[in-house]
């Protein structure tokens, strides 16, 4: 099921500023590959590449390769559409669906991409919210509207809703940024639960959580500001954090915290 | 309607001199308005009265003008300038709507007042068939099934072309065949009905095709789209990106995405609209003189033979110009009205049904 | 266009089946139906369209080449005379200045109802409200034509001495001929009643849709209500009100009944637009139409394509303002 | 739904004056026809069609009164089976029959006369009388007010206002205007030099839409004057004027003064075509000038097959005895019976 | 300036939902109080009680007192403006005026307050930016529209536009969960400048960040799902993270991280 993601010389611009340029890294199967820089460096619009999400922003364009298992998702017969299915994403703002209730919300990916039984959605769904540790707090009120959750709910309902179709690689925009320390070790656990199958990349500005749930951790960084964002460094997390081998890295992480 | 309205500020009634801090400023007491508006009112009607002034609106319109001014002046003198400025603003709007209350009151109550003195059992029931202008017979039902035929084939035809268009002009459009469509809705806008009809009328003439309810309704359709379209545009260009994003992040194709989540946020806005643009086209005159021919009997095909309409027989029976046919035509109008005000709440309904559920 | 919306790379062509396992259902016929569908609307309107232009187009063209006197400079309309003369002028003028007088009036105060009803009236009048404004755009033009005749003229007389005695000065608002108010500025009014509640309608939508989220930006740095609406609600909505307007605009331009039945036409440029007396291009073809033969009825057609070129203009020159400040769109909140 | 008006209901119509059907031919009509034109003859329609429809079962008669124009455009596009108009025929125009009409070509047929009255609205003045040249300079705005002295001449003892003359008319092309226009041009043709057409030709005055617009702003407004039908008149309760044509005393508008100006007329039409010539400047006593005519136009032959029964049927019983003595009571004077006669000839003649 | 809040038996309802109850609390001026607790125990709903937002959202409803230096906010003459003039806010979803540049989003809660000199303006701008570490980032580009921003950067902007107008008292609900550690340390930095002159009371989901930089740290806590939130305790900050009264706080930062 996981899948390899291989990136070459890829180059993303906003119209005609480009936000980040040439990057080139191999994302393991089955592992937590955890984005870490300063905020503007493109780790947004970078994963955003990954299924294809960029090129909705307007203006948006994409140069270079990413495979997936040997597959260019910018081959000219690919499916963006697949491509999503295939790559989940959970994005930096939570934003569930205003016209949907908690339950549709979870639902929608389900629903909208093909049938299901009523009892095979109701478990699905409330498998999603465990996972997303939010079932008991909107178990009561799976048919009241997304938009009356907190801050910190309403991400656990995006993240619910990104699991619930069961991608093959899951892409986690600072999944936790909302989340208080109990949700945060539930979503945690549930990423070390989904590394077992599926492909995962999570950004995060949190150093204690990149390594502890990521196997190996990139660090993105500008080269001046107004200069497009490049990758500086892939590695072991273990190395990035105990002998980084650029400069950069090292003191980025230093200043460590938070 | 989903009212999402935010800005309600508690208003704070007045007790006793404000304490002396920061927080608490001077303020008038919550019934000012009131006041002012009394004073405005008692200030113009004086002065009209004064000098001679016989048109009530002039004496309206000063009135409002008072209150603006006074409503300023003295919440800058009270409180400060911002709070002036907001309650000018807070006056404007008042004012505005005021304003428009009156004549908007006016027609409507002419039109009710007028049309309940001949609209009955009767009148609903039955059609002017051998009923002379100067009778006090006669009724309208010819005419409403005429309206609900021409108009009802008219939304079928254009609210999925229209809301097709926006949602392809919104969701995909780029490049020329987008610009065209946007170029040729905005010609669309301005196109006077009887042109409109005129250009049925020709291609009638050309394939033979004899006057129907059909033929009003095609017409009716060019004019109904432009509406359809442009409010719906709008509507959709309002919908947040980020909803779109998160449905095609889940691998939901674009068309389920533009049904499911795009629609859905936008239906209150789309619904307006349509029932604007159906308002707009049931109150229509000049094609249906062209195109439908009008008649006195009750034809309920509208694909074959001669119809009526409600606003062609109100313009009808204003035209005969006796008090009978008044009559008829201020009931007919209250029944026009009346048509779209029932189809108004049936739509409202669904699009309650299906709005956005409110929340932070 | 103006639209602030994503779009995917134009669909490939079917993947080979060979490619991975793929999830159930992939509904992209359904995508292809649906651009297909919606492009397909798009391309129906155009043609509709187009092919009315064309006709336009052609007939005008036909009475034109045939017109004696010059199209766009004659003060007169009477395609039946011997030698057949009309000309826009008048109707130009007229058409131009009463749908500015309406616009001037109903714009401003279309937004602040619409705004009364988002934001200032109290929470169980706003819906009624709302409705009965609604309402009003179901009036037919021809009820608004006799209600202006007969209610909205004999009231506006004592406004207009009252302007000509105190606002005289302006020119405009010198009145200088006696007659009943059926002037343009009469018929300004009665247009800019009529477009008030599609205005009103549409630019409260709009106002509905800011998100909270911004509006409590604003309150938040300490603005009072209206200048949250200044802050987030206006500049959201502007695209909106301009499109709104545009809508009114369209309707006040082609009216024709109402004007029909309520200005006293003449083949008089003036501006002093108390004076009865002026036309409007869709009264003007109402007017004529009935005794008009078929060279008369293309003169009128080309009349109305003079209208449909005036339509374009205003429209382009709207969306262009909305264009130019496309990134600062509300889509993007 | 109910197409039956004859009795019942909350308000029955008070359709006393139904004369017997028995004088009816329906002959082999059938079907629908559809004819529009004049709003002229608009009540005199609706009456022949009502007592026609009551004989008739089975035949739908839909009678569009909109203008004559419209109407004789409608006849020559083949959509209706006869028109209705307030002129004859132009040359033109039969020429463009001639299309529709296949074998033949449009004709005239004289069905309907009456007289336009001259309606006014001024406090304190319920009698008033105008000659030719005064109408003329007063639509014509040369006479601006009420008391000016060439309407004193003629209303000696009547206390005329210093008030502002409003004169109204037509703001639409209209078969009315075009028969006033006629009259003060035979009439008085030094003070009204314009064409008589559907336009209205002067640059002064105030317009408004339709006879009933007119009459609306008549009444409304104080120091009014207009022209339109008399039924007009006498629905909204409106003054009118009496026309001195130089006879003996002034003619009041009223269908018999009418009768007597028409009576005059001569047909002017050739072969199966009768449209008239009206005598305005007619002098005889109590004949009232201001008159018009309406006309129903047909094809002479190459009718339309389906329509063709009923529309002779139909304009038989219209041109009759039983058909011309309603119109009295209607406000319109009958067609003079030997003009009638070759009416009810030519009609019978038609294929 | 700075001004001490005095809360006492505060209960917030949502419609009939009642979201936090009985809630007393003294916040001291020239200090940094901190709020903690599981995500949806109502930290968000009670900030907002502070500055009148509450109210703004449909069926919020307030009873209790909030004394601001002795002057209860919810008294009878209190107009809301003044107050939530002086007390600022930052929102826990970076909220920049979509419509306005990125100089106009800062500048907007001055232009409301008087009329300023341009360059009086462009110091404040610069100098707000500055505080919230953004400015290198943005000073190319202050005329472009505020929402082409990174989520961090859109954040910063909003709290740049929070501190311009100089506020009394600085509400900050989560601010840096979308910031990198750079960005954090900056606001942290500013935090503790700020409360050399105001009151700030922060929310967050990060221990180390409230034992960082605050000086008092209130623990909340539901009683249970679908009940209202609750103050557990407050108490000086090394006091609740070293020794707390409450066994509830002990459980939830015992499972310190993050
Ligand atoms: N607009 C709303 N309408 C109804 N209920 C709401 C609304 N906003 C929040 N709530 C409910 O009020 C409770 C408290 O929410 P609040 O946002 O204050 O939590 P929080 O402590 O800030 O959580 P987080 O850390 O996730 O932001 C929650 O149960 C939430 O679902
Ligand atoms: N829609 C957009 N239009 C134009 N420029 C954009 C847009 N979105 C982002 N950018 C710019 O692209 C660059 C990279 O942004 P991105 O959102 O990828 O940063 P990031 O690393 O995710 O930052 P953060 O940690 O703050 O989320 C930034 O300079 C940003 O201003
Ligand atoms: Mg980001
Ligand atoms: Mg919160
Ligand atoms: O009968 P007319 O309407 O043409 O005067």
């Amino acid at each position: 099921m996981a899948k390899r993601i291989d990136i070459s010389g890829l180059t993303a611009y906003y119209g005609s500023h480009k936000a980040i340029e040439d990057i080139s890294m191999t994302v393991e199967p089955r592992s937590v590959t955890a984005f870490i820089g300063p905020s503007g460096c493109g780790k947004s619009t970078f994963l955003r590449t990954l299924n294809r999400m960029h090129e909705v922003t307007p203006g948006g364009r994409v140069e270079g390769k990413v495979l997936l298992d040997d597959e260019n998702l910018y081959g000219s017969n690919v499916d963006p559409v697949t491509v999503r299915r295939t790559v989940g994403m959970v994005f930096q703002r939570p934003n569930p669906f205003p016209t949907m209730s908690i339950f549709d919300n979870v639902a929608a990916g389900l629903r909208l991409n093909g049938s299901y039984r009523k009892s095979e959605l109701n478990d699905i769904v409330e498998k999603s919210l465990r996972g997303a540790n939010l079932w008991n707090e909107v178990k009561d009120r799976l048919n009241k509207p997304g938009s009356g959750l907190s801050g910190g709910q309403q991400q656990r309902l995006c993240i619910a809703r990104a699991i619930a179709v069961e991608p093959q690689v899951l892409l986690m925009d600072e999944p936790c940024s909302a989340l208080d320390p109990i949700s945060t070790l539930a979503i945690e656990d549930l990423i070390g639960e989904l590394k077992e199958r599926f492909t995962i990349v999570i950004v995060t500005h949190n150093m204690q959580q990149a390594a502890r749930v990521s196997d190996r951790t990139a660090f993105f960084n500008l080269a001046a500001v107004g200069k497009p964002g490049r990758l500086i460094e892939i590695d072991e997390t273990e190395r990035i954090f105990s002998n980084p081998s650029v400069q950069a890295t090292e003191d980025y992480i230093s200043g460590r915290f938070g | 309607m989903s009212h999402a309205t935010a800005v309600q500020d508690r208003p704070t009634p007045p007790t006793g001199p404000a304490p002396k801090s920061g927080l608490s400023s001077r303020s008038l007491p919550r019934l000012a308005p009131v006041g002012f508006a009394a004073v405005s009112i008692a200030l113009a009607v004086g002065l009209g009265l004064a000098a001679g002034w016989h048109s009530k609106v002039q004496w309206g319109m000063l009135a409002a003008l008072f209150f603006l001014a006074i409503s300023y002046a003295v919440t800058t003198a009270v409180e400060n300038k911002r709070q002036a400025k907001d309650r000018l603003a807070t006056s404007i709007v008042w004012v505005c709507f005021l304003l428009a209350v009156v004549p908007l009151a006016s027609l409507l109550w002419t039109t009710i007042a007028r049309g309940a003195e001949r609209l009955d059992g009767y009148f609903l029931t039955h059609s002017m068939a051998g009923v002379l202008g100067s009778e006090a017979s006669g009724g309208v039902y010819h005419a409403m099934v005429g309206t609900l035929q021409q108009v009802g084939i008219a939304t079928v035809i254009s609210a999925p072309l229209g809301l097709l268009t926006a949602v392809y002009l919104v969701e995909y459009g780029k490049g020329a065949l987008a610009r065209a469509v946007t170029f040729f809705v905005d010609v669309m806008t301005g196109i006077p009905s009887i042109v409109a009809g005129l250009f049925i009328l020709s291609i009638m003439l050309i394939a033979n095709l004899e006057p129907s309810g059909l033929m009003g309704a095609l017409a009716l359709t060019i004019l109904m789209i432009p509406v359809v379209v442009r409010s719906t545009e709008e509507m959709l260009k309002l919908v947040p990106n980020e909803l779109r994003e998160a449905s095609l992040a889940l691998g939901i194709p674009k068309w389920r995405t533009i049904l499911k989540v795009v629609l859905p946020t936008a239906i209150g806005g789309i619904t307006t609209g349509v029932m604007l643009a159906i308002a707009r086209i049931a109150g229509e005159t000049a094609p249906i003189i062209l195109l439908v021919f009008g008649s006195q009997l009750i034809n309920t095909n509208p694909f074959d033979g001669a119809q009526s309409s409600l606003p062609f027989y109100i313009y009808e029976q204003y035209k005969i110009g006796e008090a009978a046919s008044y009559d008829r035509a201020w009931a007919a109008a209250l029944v026009l009205i009346a048509f779209v005000m029932i189809l108004n709440l049936v739509a409202r309904g669904i699009a309650r049904w299906k709005a956005p559920k409110t929340g932070r | 266009m103006a639209s602030t919306t994503p779009i995917d790379t134009p669909p490939a062509p079917p993947a080979p089946p060979e490619q991975a396992e793929r999830p159930r259902s992939t509904g992209r016929a359904g995508d292809k139906i649906f651009l297909a569908l919606s492009r397909g609307s798009g391309i129906l309107l155009l043609a509709i369209m187009a092919s009315i232009a064309v006709f336009l187009t052609y007939r005008a063209v036909i009475a034109i080449s045939k017109n004696e006197g010059n199209f766009l400079t004659t003060f007169d309309w009477n395609p039946a005379g011997n030698p057949p003369v009309f000309g826009i002028a008048v109707l130009l003028f007229g058409t131009v200045v009463s749908s500015i007088i309406a616009m001037v009036i109903a714009v401003p105060v279309a937004v602040g109802i619409a705004l009364f009803i988002s934001h200032y009236a109290p929470r169980k009048l706003a819906a009624p409200i709302a409705y009965v404004v609604d309402l009003l755009a179901a009036v037919p033009s021809i009820v608004y034509g006799i209600w202006g005749a007969l209610v909205l003229v004999p009231y506006l007389e004592g406004l207009n001495l009252w302007l000509d005695q105190f606002f005289g000065w302006t020119y405009i608002f010198d009145k200088t001929e006696v007659g009943v108010a059926r002037s343009l500025f009469t018929v300004g009014v009665l247009l800019a009643i009529m477009i008030l509640p599609i205005v009103t309608s549409v630019s409260r939508e709009v106002f509905l849709q800011v998100p909270k989220m911004n509006e409590e930006a604003a309150l938040a740095l300490g603005a009072t209500r209206w200048e949250v609406i200044r802050l987030s609600v206006l500049p959201f909505g502007r695209s909106g009100i301009i499109s709104a307007s545009m809508l009114g605009l369209g309707r006040a331009l082609g009216e024709t009944m109402a004007v029909a039945t309520v200005l006293s036409p003449s083949f008089i440029i003036s501006l002093h637009v108390l004076n009865p007396g002026g036309g409007t291009f869709a009264q003007n073809i109402a007017a004529k139409f009935g005794e008009a033969d078929e060279f008369g009825r293309d003169a009128l057609i080309a009349s109305g394509l003079v209208l449909f070129v005036l339509t374009l203009l205003v429209n382009g020159a709207a969306r262009l303002i909305i264009a130019r400040r496309k990134e600062y769109s509300g889509a993007n909140a | 739904g109910s197409d039956d008006n004859t009795g019942g209901g909350d308000t029955p119509g008070n359709s006393g004056k139904t004369t017997a059907a028995s004088s009816i031919d329906c002959g082999k009509a059938k079907g629908q026809l559809r004819a529009s034109g004049s709003s002229a003859q608009k009540n005199a329609m609706d009456l022949w069609v009502k007592n026609y429809m009551a004989a008739c079962s089975g035949v739908e008669i839909n009678y569009n009164s909109s203008s004559s124009g419209e109407g004789i455009v409608a006849f020559n596009q083949g959509t209706v089976g006869f028109a209705g108009s307030d002129s004859a025929l132009k040359p033109e125009e039969v020429a463009e029959s001639k299309k529709s009409c296949k074998t033949g070509q449009g004709i005239n047929l004289p069905m309907v006369g009456g007289p336009v009255a001259i309606g006014y609205h001024l406090e304190g003045v319920d009698k008033l009388t105008l000659d030719a040249p005064t109408l003329a300079k007063i639509f014509d705005t040369k006479i601006k007010k009420w008391n000016d002295p060439a309407i004193a001449k003629l209303n000696e003892g009547v206390d005329l206002p210093d008030k502002a003359i409003q004169a109204f008319h037509r703001s639409e092309d209209s078969g009315t205007t075009q028969n006033l226009g006629k009259y003060l041009g035979a009439a008085a043709p030094k003070e009204w030099k314009y064409e008589a057409e559907k336009k209205w030709p002067a640059p002064g005055g105030q317009a408004a839409s339709n006879s009933s617009g007119i009459a609306a702003q008549v009444k409304q407004v104080d120091g009014a004057i207009g022209y339109f039908e008399l039924s007009y008149a006498k629905s909204q309760g409106i003054s009118t004027v009496a026309i001195d044509n130089g006879g003996s005393a002034p003619a009041e508008a009223t269908s018999e003064n009418a009768s007597k100006a028409i009576a005059a007329a001569k047909v002017v039409g050739t072969g199966k075509d009768l449209a008239l010539e009206l005598d305005y400047a007619t002098k005889a006593d109590g004949a009232y000038p201001l008159v018009l005519v309406t006309y129903e136009v047909v094809c002479d032959t190459g009718n339309k097959p389906e329509t063709l029964d009923t529309v002779k049927s139909f304009l038989s019983y219209a041109a009759s005895d039983d058909g011309q003595k309603i119109l009295t009571e209607a406000g319109y004077a009958p067609i003079p019976a030997e003009i009638n006669a070759k009416v009810r000839e030519t009609i019978n003649g038609l294929s």
